[in-house]
């Protein structure tokens, strides 16, 4: 047995509940690191993570080595069709010439800023939603709930395609903004439910006797406690963003001035290389299950970090 | 009876929900630019006869009034006619709705099922090597990417190995034959289930095992396991009788919402897999700007997610008798 | 703990038995593959009705232009209109503007004799539901006679010059099946609404197949009819069938699917353009032959004359000289295709004028660059940086500037998105880049195909677009369509805005010229003037790749627009009933 | 002869931080038919104690003992299956939380039931049946409240019910944590007295574990006194409330005595782990004790006072 499986129920400990010093928040976040990677799930989930900030962090590169190498413009002036691949081209080229490799690595870039932006933006609508919610109560409360539930009963990539085919203008901030708008009632549900557990607390009281408003109480008091459980959501909203964009761009309702891994497989689906050139159909697709692979698992040992208790799954997540 | 209040007040409320819904819907097709009119690229159509054709499909008048006549046909049971097909709304979606049912709630109930099991198994050994393999596993699984992997099978079982048909439903060559029995359908329609079936089961079993063996290893810490294991219970027994049926109240709960989720149909799966279903059918409907059609299956998925979740509620009372006799 | 380490594994039992129950299940019901061959057919959308007045997409027409049937085909060959339920060409008489046509004794699908009454009936009904797609065809026709039931007669009011590719290629359908259905329409509300919504569950043709069933909307079988009026006939030189027990459709999601399915042999034929990714593989396979068919398609960039800059003949001039034809053919069509050089397809042989050539064809890009350069600077845009320097070298420009001294606003190339047509939006993309070398800011961007109409046709908001169509008729009277100045209003075809006085003169005696060498000229004279004023440039006409098996069915007739013609299906054979027949 | 005998029992709790002893070397001995009470603050060791006698630790528990000896039966040698067959039907408990204690899906009676049916197979059902039904009627609930679930009880019907559950197989020791801290003085009464009355009809022993000394003085034959893991004092009740031996029992006595200065009572302390200074050697009160002396640094030994009264402090000997 080793030290990972040996920490009982006993050990977790509740989140300190006044507003915490910075040092304090250094101190978690390093300790909390720590036992994010002495889980092997959590372990696996950084490396993946890494490798793929790397590849996001080198898709600069090749469009300066030799302008063929632009993953959007650039085609081999000698290679007309898609090709396996070779020393100039890692992984073969794609049907007019393009270099596969890198816009492997641009897709890695696209991901990243889809997901993180879109989870970004969801968790900070879902968290602002979920704390005022719960701290106003009645009126504002049932108000947004409602318009929480109007939302989530909405199942987004339809509600994505829909919007995307209707109005046809795909930049992929659009994309971002549309699953960000999408992706918030889960998030403030489950801050909702927090907040109405911290609101009568003590401290929570005692701030109120001092005179603090109602909008210091929840920017010092309550955001500090609800923070990582939004983080942690926020991993899995990265997962799902990553996905619906992937998805939507595999139905060819994507940016098309865009490199994405779905753009991407829905070049090779749409130009009919699909079973013929598993070059060019497998690295995409391994990439988008092994990067949502990657946020998936550090959200799962991130759970077991923050707290177990807190994990209230989505089906459609 | 409070139940019955508090139902009555939770089924208002969703049909609050559902027109706020509807009314979005309308308008937002309604100010979509394009007519579906204007799909009809043939250079043969003169814009007279475009014009024509509008005012047949009532897109002439102004959207509000086209709202009201929408309310009002709603509520006499009429959701519109196809501009596509042609036909009204409710038979095609009639049409699609059993497909879809039929493909997703096997593959849901057999998934959650098989991620109960499994989960169960995992948290109750929870830390050791079968854990964080069934945990990897699960987690692989369940973010692979539907289309992807569903096209690879399909090269791979039905192209390569020959297993199962390549897409579809059922084997036009059997139907055609005059004299085939109910059960030769039937045997058709279940061959034709299994690849995408599998794809689904591969997708989902994962989550549920997620989710079961968290809500597990809570359950394993409740004081009434400690109880059960001082009763001198076999071990089995505990985790049969004590935890699993605890443990399970939220999968199943987690399996109603996603059974009508799936109601949406997964429009990948359905498309990758030539699967008749809703799913399917509102893609189509999308891209051809079919809003009669598009409306009806929109509205059709957030009623019957609506639904789920008063079932939900219903169903923690009817297991759960905290809830029940509370 | 101490617990049987078994369980797992006794849930995945349970599983594993369910899968290979299921497998099982397949042998069972591929059992039966003797009795009825028919050819089986691969769609890829499951066709929309089989109402005929609202079928206007291809999977339709593809399975009820089997069972209407219209009274003049086109020749696969000369492509010129041959008697098909007629039985000769029409007696054209001048004076007093009549067409007479003769019907070959025919029977309808149930047995009843097909008359001119049903021609009659068709006729009228379109005209009085101004039916869509139809009702313009018909418009000249004034009257219609029957003076005996093999006879018709057609009263024009005015010369028309595509009469027969028109009005008398209309499917005909029986007077008895639908004159209770157009009553009922008529008194309805709204009668064209209900006649296109009329659901037809059993339609009832003359021609080579009859409908025998549908199902679940996965598969729709046809089976030989045995009334059909030409079997055993020679038209067009062709002996016709059909030898085919029928046909059975089947509808696959996508086309890698229905390309494995062909592969496998689930199929005969796939009824869809096959994308150029496949064709290595596919020609590799002995029992598969791979048709290239041209096509009567027009895929091109459009302008808008209304408004700065594209009203600029030059600056037009410049972009058709900027944009390698040659290299969209080749690297984004994969070489299946053509580059386009008038605004007639070169597959429509006929009216085609093959004088009318590209701007800048074989050129470099540096060629083309310096080119676009001397014809902008020319007519009086300047740049800080030109594009080529005073040594004739290559640069990175800085934006272009008007004649005016104005910088040129971002200009934006509308395409279709990427799901509707990889090609176009891909081609958008590289004109992008090229005009960019030149100092041209352009932004290709993707919209919704109903968005993209709604713009360019009815708000007239734009600069340049991309679009296609897909099946142009032979007939070139939509030159008119598309560019004469009175089409050019909100919701008319001449969506650039184009008006040239003399260009209309030319459309409208093309309209109404009767001698087909006379209507030639002025149609070839229309394409050279496009081809100076450039309100179009045509980029591309693809070529239609099919693939059939050739182990089971033999017989196709290539034809433009593809081998999925009524010819084929009435010529098909059975391989191996052929083999049968030998060895007896 | 003694029922039970509890030789240097140790247990340790394993954590990132490394190990925990919760349990530090208890020893006692419980006659049969009486009732042991054990006492200490939260935290002190004593349900882990409990815990440790069913050998029902949670997993990174680790226990360590010269002998527990129930019945004539080394309890340490029993493999898992044996030990299974003595829980309960030995050796069953009443718990400190009577809610969480059932389980909230299953009809109460079912509950008892299940235990009956899993170590008297040979009773039959409709035996079985009965014998549940005068348990039930036996702890005082009455039969129309047999088949409820667990929430629709109150508090005290719980905590009877979980008596009647615990008591159902006949066990010869029954270990009581806690029985009676959530509920309100006058159900404290009837429950106590309801177990007492039991025992002696029964002839079973009790080892009753609270915090609370008057509980346990209203009860016990016999008081064990824990602090930090260590039993401090234990004797007869006589013997530890009329002369008290070590300062700790003699601040609870205080503070239970002087029922209106609450400000005696001890604040609760966190567990003491060898991080804290000084803890790992010497009295473990020492930092808490009134009269703590220079030799308190060092680790004090057990003085037996009487044959049955002994404590551990070195002022042990002189204190009385």
């Amino acid at each position: 047995m080793n030290d990972a499986e040996c920490q009982g129920p006993g050990a977790y400990q509740e989140p300190s509940p006044a507003a915490p010093a910075p040092s304090f928040w250094r101190a978690t976040w390093r300790n909390n690191f720590r036992q994010l990677v002495a889980n092997p799930v959590g372990r696996i989930g950084v490396v993946l993570l890494a490798l793929f900030a790397l590849m996001a962090a080198a898709s600069f590169l090749p469009p300066l080595i030799h302008p063929m190498y632009h993953p959007m413009t650039g085609v081999d002036p000698l290679i007309a069709h898609s090709t396996g691949p070779s020393w100039r081209h890692w992984l073969g080229t794609d049907f007019i010439g393009r270099d596969i490799f890198s816009q492997l690595l641009a897709g890695s870039r696209v991901a990243f800023m889809v997901g993180v932006s879109a989870a970004l933006v969801s968790i900070l609508v879902g968290t602002a939603v979920g704390m005022v919610a719960g701290y106003g109560g009645r009126i504002v409360d049932s108000l947004l709930m409602r318009l929480a539930d109007i939302v989530m009963v909405m199942p987004t990539l339809l509600v994505v395609l829909i919007l995307a085919s209707l109005f046809g203008r795909l930049d992929i901030w659009t994309i971002v903004l549309l699953i960000a708008l999408f992706r918030w009632p889960g998030v403030a549900r489950v801050i909702r439910s927090r907040t109405l557990s911290l609101k009568h607390r003590p401290f929570i009281d005692a701030a109120r006797i001092a005179g603090a408003s109602h909008g210091r109480i929840i920017l010092r008091h309550i955001l500090p406690n609800v923070m990582p459980l939004a983080l942690l959501y926020m991993t899995f909203r990265v997962t799902s963003a990553i996905i619906i964009e992937a998805a939507l761009a595999f139905l060819g309702f994507g940016d098309p001035a865009t490199v994405s891994w779905g753009m991407m497989l829905q070049w090779v689906w749409k130009t009919g290389h699909m079973f013929q050139a598993p070059y060019w159909l497998l690295p995409p697709g391994l990439c988008i299950s092994l990067l949502t692979l990657s946020f998936y698992m550090i959200g799962r040992a991130l759970e077991d970090v923050i707290d177990p208790r807190l994990r209230r799954e989505e089906p459609d997540a | 009876m409070p139940m019955g209040r508090y139902l009555l007040g939770r089924v208002a409320e969703s049909v609050l929900v559902f027109f706020v819904i509807l009314t979005v819907f309308f308008f937002l097709f309604r100010l979509a630019p394009g007519d579906p009119v204007s799909r009809l690229v043939d250079p043969g159509m003169t814009p007279e006869e475009a014009a024509l054709l509008t005012a047949q499909l009532g897109l002439d008048q102004p959207a509000g009034k086209q709202y009201l006549i929408f309310i009002a046909n709603f509520f006499r049971g009429h959701f519109g006619v196809s501009f596509h097909y042609g036909r009204p709304v409710a038979e095609i979606i009639a049409r699609r709705l059993p497909n879809t049912i039929l493909l997703f709630t096997s593959a849901v109930l057999i998934s959650a099922l098989a991620g109960i099991r499994l989960g169960k198994i995992a948290a109750w050994r929870k830390g050791g090597r079968l854990d964080t393999w069934m945990t990897i596993g699960a987690l692989v699984c369940h973010t692979l990417f539907l289309p992807w992997v569903a096209l690879l099978l399909i090269w791979l079982l039905s192209f390569q190995v020959g297993w199962f048909p390549i897409t579809g439903m059922i084997s036009p060559e059997l139907w055609i034959v005059g004299d085939v029995t109910w059960l030769e359908k039937g045997l058709d329609i279940l061959h034709h289930l299994a690849l995408p079936l599998m794809t689904l089961f591969l997708i989902h079993f994962g989550s549920y095992l997620l989710i079961m063996r968290g809500s597990m290893l809570e359950t394993l810490n409740e004081d009434y396991i400690f109880t059960a294991r001082a009763k001198g219970l076999p071990e089995r027994v505990i985790r049969e009788r004590h935890a699993a049926p605890n443990a399970a109240l939220p999968v199943v709960t987690g399996v109603a919402l996603s059974l009508a989720f799936s109601i949406n149909g997964g429009a990948l799966t359905e498309t990758v897999f030539s699967w008749p279903g809703i799913g399917r059918e509102l893609v189509f409907a999308v891209s051809n700007n079919d809003y009669p059609l598009a409306m009806g299956c929109f509205l059709l998925i957030s009623a019957v997610v609506l639904a789920a979740n008063i079932v939900v509620d219903l169903l923690y009372a009817l297991l759960d008798p905290r809830i029940r006799y509370g | 703990m101490a617990d049987n380490p078994g369980h797992p594994i006794r849930g995945l039992r349970l599983l594993l038995i369910l899968a290979m129950a299921l497998t099982i299940a397949g042998p069972a019901g591929c059992r039966r593959t003797d009795g009825e061959q028919p050819v089986r057919i691969g769609l890829a959308e499951p066709p929309r009705t089989l109402n005929i007045w609202l079928a206007s997409d291809a999977n339709s027409n593809k399975v009820l232009s089997q069972i209407y049937q219209p009274l003049y085909a086109m020749d696969p060959e000369t492509l010129e209109p041959v008697p098909w339920l007629a039985a000769a060409m029409p007696r054209h008489d001048p004076v007093d503007n009549t067409y007479t046509v003769v019907l070959r004794p025919a029977r309808w699908s149930d047995g009843t004799p097909l008359t001119a009454t049903d021609v009659a009936f068709t006729g009228h009904l379109i005209q009085s539901f101004n039916i869509p797609r139809y009702a313009a065809k018909w418009a000249p026709v004034a009257e219609i006679e029957v003076p005996d039931p093999q006879t018709v007669v057609f009263r024009l009011k005015r010369p028309c010059a595509n009469f027969i590719d028109g009005a008398l290629a209309t499917p005909v359908v029986p007077a008895h099946r639908w004159a209770a259905a157009a009553e009922a329409a008529r008194r309805s509300e709204k009668p064209l609404a209900a006649l296109l919504n009329h659901p037809v569950t059993d339609p009832v043709g003359c021609g080579p197949f009859m409908l025998a069933g549908y199902e679940r909307d996965t598969y729709l079988h046809l089976r030989r009819n045995p009334h059909f009026f030409a079997s055993g006939h020679t038209i067009a030189g062709l002996s016709l069938g059909p030898h085919i027990d029928g046909l059975l459709f089947k509808v696959y999601g996508t086309s890698d699917v229905a390309v494995l399915a062909l592969k496998k042999g689930d199929i005969d034929m796939f009824w869809w353009s096959i994308q150029p990714g496949y064709l290595q593989d596919l020609e590799r396979m002995p029992a598969i032959e791979v048709i290239a068919s041209r096509r009567s398609a027009l895929y091109f960039m459009g302008f808008n004359l209304r408004r700065p800059p594209f009203n600029d003949l030059a600056l037009r001039r410049a972009v058709a000289v900027l944009i390698d034809k040659a290299f969209i053919v080749e690297r984004i069509l994969q070489g299946q295709g053509a580059p386009m050089t008038a605004v007639v397809p070169a597959g429509n042989r006929t009216w085609h004028n093959s004088a009318v050539s590209s701007p800048g064809a074989g050129l470099s890009r540096p060629q083309r660059i310096r080119a676009a350069h001397r014809i902008l600077h020319d007519a009086g845009y300047r740049w800080q940086v030109p594009p080529v320097d005073d040594g004739g070298r290559i640069q990175a420009p800085t934006p272009v500037l008007l004649p005016d001294g104005m910088p040129m606003d971002r200009i934006t190339i509308l395409t279709p998105p990427a799901d509707y047509d990889p090609h176009r939006a891909m081609s958008g993309m590289m004109i992008q880049e090229w005009l960019a070398d030149v100092g041209i800011p352009a932004t290709a961007r993707p919209m919704s195909f109903s968005a993209l109409l709604a713009t360019v046709k009815s708000r007239h908001d734009f600069d340049a677009f991309i679009l296609g169509y897909g099946r142009l008729p032979l007939d070139p009277d939509y030159l008119r369509t598309f560019f004469h100045s009175a089409n050019a209003g909100p919701g008319g075809w001449n969506m650039s805005g184009y008006r040239n006085p003399r260009f209309d003169r030319l459309a409208d005696r093309s309209q109404r010229e009767g001698d087909p060498q006379q209507r030639r000229r002025i149609v070839f004279q229309m394409q050279a003037i496009l081809g100076e004023d450039l309100p179009y440039i045509p980029l591309y006409t693809p070529l239609l790749i099919e693939a059939v098996r050739t182990d089971r069915f033999q017989g196709w007739v290539p034809m433009l627009e593809g081998i999925g013609n009524r010819w084929s299906f009435c010529r098909l054979r059975s391989v191996r009933a052929d083999g049968d027949r030998g060895g007896a | 002869m003694d029922l039970l005998t509890v030789d240097n029992l140790t247990v340790q709790y394993l954590s990132r931080r490394g190990c925990v002893t919760a349990v530090d070397r208890v020893s006692f001995a419980l006659p049969r038919g009486q009732c042991f009470g054990l006492v200490g603050e939260s935290g002190s060791g004593k349900s882990t104690i409990g815990a440790a006698l069913m050998r029902l630790l949670p997993p990174n528990g680790r226990m360590r003992a010269d002998g527990i000896v129930l019945d004539g039966e080394e309890l340490t040698r029993l493999g898992e299956e044996e030990m299974r067959q003595r829980r309960w039907r030995k050796v069953s408990m009443v718990f400190q939380a009577a809610m969480n204690a059932l389980n909230p899906v299953k009809r109460v009676e079912d509950q008892v039931m299940e235990a009956v049916r899993t170590h008297l197979p040979e009773l039959g059902t409709p035996e079985a049946a009965r014998q549940v039904r005068q348990w039930f009627a036996r702890v005082g609930i009455p039969d129309n409240r047999r088949r409820d679930y667990p929430h629709q009880y109150s508090g005290g019907m719980r905590q009877r019910a979980v008596i009647a559950m615990a008591l159902s197989c006949h066990p010869a020791l029954v270990i009581a944590d806690e029985p009676t801290t959530a509920l309100d003085v006058i159900v404290q009464d009837q429950i106590l007295s309801l177990l007492g009355s039991l025992r002696r009809a029964r002839d079973m022993s009790i080892l009753l574990i609270s915090h609370d000394i008057s509980v346990v003085a209203d009860v016990c034959d016999r008081i064990g006194v824990l602090y930090a893991g260590r039993m401090v004092e234990s004797g007869t009740r006589r013997e530890v409330f009329e002369a008290p031996a070590h300062p700790y029992t003699r601040t609870l006595l205080a503070a239970h005595i002087t029922l209106a200065d609450r400000r005696g009572t001890p604040k609760t302390v966190s567990l003491p782990g060898p991080e804290e200074p000084g803890a790992a050697a010497g009295c473990c009160f020492r930092q808490r004790c009134p009269a703590c002396q220079p030799i308190c640094r060092q680790s004090p030994p057990w003085h037996w006072l009487s044959r049955t009264h002994g404590v551990r402090c070195h002022k042990g000997d002189r204190s009385t």
